[in-house]
């Protein structure tokens, strides 16, 4: 168990290193499948089955290809991705890494419980259940905002007005 | 056996790493994927503070967070595009639409 | 403490053996299947009726010269073979041969395998980025394209039988059709399945991102030795993989008279990789758009009424 | 099986799948040649000189339908634990089903009425 999260987080954290250090927009975004799996991992060992499937399917399978598509679309090899002024950097990592130490020193102080309960074997089948007793209006509502987005994203990327 | 606080930990680690990603990234892709693992990193949470209640209302949350982040990801590359054919660039300085 | 450790090697060298050897019979089979459809022998020179002549690729490919290609994104160019092999093999862990005969039977066992087979799309994309070559590319993005397009389909097809047998237990599905194969209630989700999945795994008359006429080889162009081994390996293990589905959530599983289970699971199997590569001999290759609009004007409708009429009967 | 077993089989086999294609790899880089030269490492062109860098225009439809893609893709992970419980929720459960896949529909609908789903 301990191993196992010790490999997760190195996934994790490493990939999301690589998300903000890589210098090539692709590399990002493999970096990020990385980061992805890992964060499924931990649902897995959490015992989210069902959410831990979900990551994967949903964010490396698919967000993961529309960011490669839309990298490829848009993408310039002149493109400079950092660059940024040095005050920037100071500003942006001094506040990233007081942000860090914060959060990092407040969870120590707080007594978290060690134990995990079990993991529900009908994992699944609860989801299910709970999506249609107390959740069912968040759940319509979801349906409602996909719909916004494919038709918003469609009117968008649609190939009207634009040369490239 | 980790505790709750070591995936909080990761949780955080993972929120500042993508915050740091989104404000400093000069692409506007790589900004997004900043968000990106900030969202998860929420998600994380969530299933985390579920896991250890035994409750599954966490892991419905996350369900419906997958579920904005994936239409979010999916109009905000869009916008994108659709910017990029305008003005053949997806650099963050150079979008200033707003700016007269 | 030592025991458990040996079983889960155990296992794993197991399904190892099997999947390398599993791929290595198809091009076998495929090959004297395709060369009978068209009234030639086939491979039949190593070996007995041409058996070995896989053994011989195999070997022919491993002492070949690995080239990795100028101006190739060196790391990604390097990591896509492994992309693409790594979630194949994972996907084998829930399989179920018999009763019993699995490594994992995971509670979400059918999902685990739509899930971990998603990912092998990057690996084409990054196989066709990588290459630096745009015939690669353009290949690496039209099989993006269609595995996306044809996904859709696919996963909606097996929820009509996750409904019927409330559970994604693969061992749950084979028992709940004890009394009647789902292929019979569900007709229509077995045929939108069984299109979608030769299109998943981009088999002629699905072979658009490797037609040849037009993309030299698609996203493998630049591809060779172990590298491009791979490619193949991961192929057809998700053939294998494709019949193994539908023969658990639509033919029964291993259930079947006189003969032992694995028998019967490897049998059924079988016939529908009979089947797939049937159709590479008989038909043509179609057109991208024909491709996409057929994915989602006819089998993404489909297969939205099966579940539909799946969820009405259980009413009735 | 115990749920923790379980994924620890998952874990033995993620890592002998990524043990098969090194090994394999390793095989080679000992018994291959090695020979590169500036003609054989081109990338292939008919022939021709290859331009160093590919990066292609490439047709917005890719996009498009990787839109509908992640949309749908979403719309059936809900559908999985519907049809999981199926048999414990219910006729209301199955009309709130149609509701939510009607409405994605008027999406598909749209689509295709803009004739976004053809390959132009």
């Amino acid at each position: 168990m301990p191993e196992a999260f010790g490999i997760l987080t190195l996934a994790t954290l490493g990939g999301a290193l690589g998300v903000v250090l890589a210098t090539d927009v692709v590399h990002s975004a493999y970096f990020l499948v990385l980061a992805f799996l890992g964060v499924a991992g931990y649902y897995f060992l959490l015992g989210g089955e069902f959410v831990g499937a979900v990551q994967i399917l949903i964010y490396a399978g698919a967000v993961a290809v529309l960011f490669l598509f839309a990298v490829m679309l848009t993408r310039r090899r002149a493109d400079p991705v950092w660059g940024r002024s040095p005050a920037r950097w100071l500003g942006v990592g001094g506040a990233a890494a007081l942000l860090a130490w914060l959060l990092l020193t407040h969870l120590e102080r707080h007594p978290w419980p060690t134990k995990l309960p079990p993991p529900a074997p009908h994992n699944t089948a609860l989801i299910g259940k709970a999506l249609f007793r107390p959740f069912v209006v968040p759940f319509e509502v979801v349906s409602v905002l996909l719909l916004a987005a494919l038709v918003g994203a469609l009117l968008l990327a649609r190939k009207e007005g634009g040369a490239s | 056996m980790p505790s709750l606080g070591d995936f909080l930990a990761v949780g955080a680690g993972l929120f500042v790493l993508g915050l740091f990603g989104a404000l400093m990234k000069r692409t506007a892709v790589a900004v997004l994927m900043g968000i990106e693992l900030m969202l998860n990193a929420a998600n994380l949470n969530l299933v985390a503070f579920a896991a250890f209640s035994g409750r599954i209302s966490g892991q419905i949350f996350a369900l419906f967070v997958i579920a904005l982040a994936a239409a979010e990801v999916a109009v905000g590359l869009a916008i994108l595009l659709s910017l990029f054919r305008s003005r053949a660039t997806v650099r963050m300085d150079d979008i200033d639409l707003l700016k007269g | 403490m030592g025991q458990p450790y040996l079983r889960l090697a155990a296992a794993a060298l197991i399904l190892a053996a099997f999947v390398l050897g599993t791929a290595a019979f198809l091009v076998w089979f495929e090959r004297k299947l395709l060369g009978r459809m068209q009234v030639r022998p086939g491979p039949n020179r190593v070996g007995p009726g041409g058996l070995l002549q896989p053994v011989a690729d195999i070997l022919k490919l491993t002492v070949k010269e690995d080239i990795l290609p100028e101006h190739a994104d060196r790391p990604l160019f390097r990591l896509a073979p492994l992309m693409a092999f790594v979630p194949a093999f994972a996907a084998f862990v829930v399989l179920p041969f018999g009763p019993g005969l699995v490594s994992a039977d995971l509670n979400i066992g059918l999902l685990w395998i739509l899930a971990v087979s998603t990912v092998s799309v990057l690996a084409l994309i990054a196989a066709g980025w990588a290459s630096n070559s745009k015939y690669a590319l353009l290949g690496g993005m039209r099989a993006a394209a269609q595995m996306i397009s044809y996904e859709v389909p696919l996963v909606l097809s097996l929820i009509g039988v996750v409904l019927a047998a409330g559970s994604l237990r693969l061992g749950r599905i084979v028992a709940a059709q004890a009394h009647l194969w789902f292929a019979v209630p569900q007709v229509l989700g077995f045929i939108v399945y069984l299109i979608a999945a030769t299109a998943e795994s981009n088999r002629s008359p699905f072979d658009l991102p490797e037609g040849e006429s037009e993309l030299v080889a698609g996203f493998h162009t630049e591809y060779s030795g172990v590298r491009f081994a791979f490619f193949f390996l991961a192929e057809y293990s998700y053939v294998f993989l494709a019949a193994a589905i539908a023969t658990l959530a639509f033919l029964g599983g291993w259930s079947g008279p006189f003969l032992p289970p694995v028998v019967w699971f490897l049998v059924k199997t079988y016939a529908v990789i009979f089947f797939i590569i049937w159709l590479r001999a008989t038909l043509p290759r179609i057109r991208i758009d024909q491709l996409l609009s057929f994915g989602w004007k006819v089998l993404l409708p489909l297969s939205l009424v099966n579940i539909f009429l799946v969820g009405l009967f259980r009413f009735i | 099986m115990p749920y923790f077993l379980g994924y620890t089989y998952v874990a033995v086999f993620l890592l002998f799948g990524i043990l098969i294609p090194v090994g394999a790899l390793l095989a080679n880089r000992l018994l291959a040649p090695r020979h590169p030269d500036p003609e054989k490492l081109q990338a292939y062109e008919c022939g021709l000189a290859t331009p160093s860098d590919n990066t292609l225009p490439y047709n917005v439809r890719y996009y498009i339908f990787a839109l509908l893609f992640v949309v749908f893709d979403v719309e059936t992970i809900f559908l999985y634990p519907w049809a999981v419980a199926f048999n414990r929720l219910g006729l209301f459960a199955f009309v709130e089903m149609i509701v939510f896949i009607g409405i994605l529909v008027v999406g598909l609908v749209y689509a295709w009425k803009k004739r976004l789903l053809e390959w132009l």
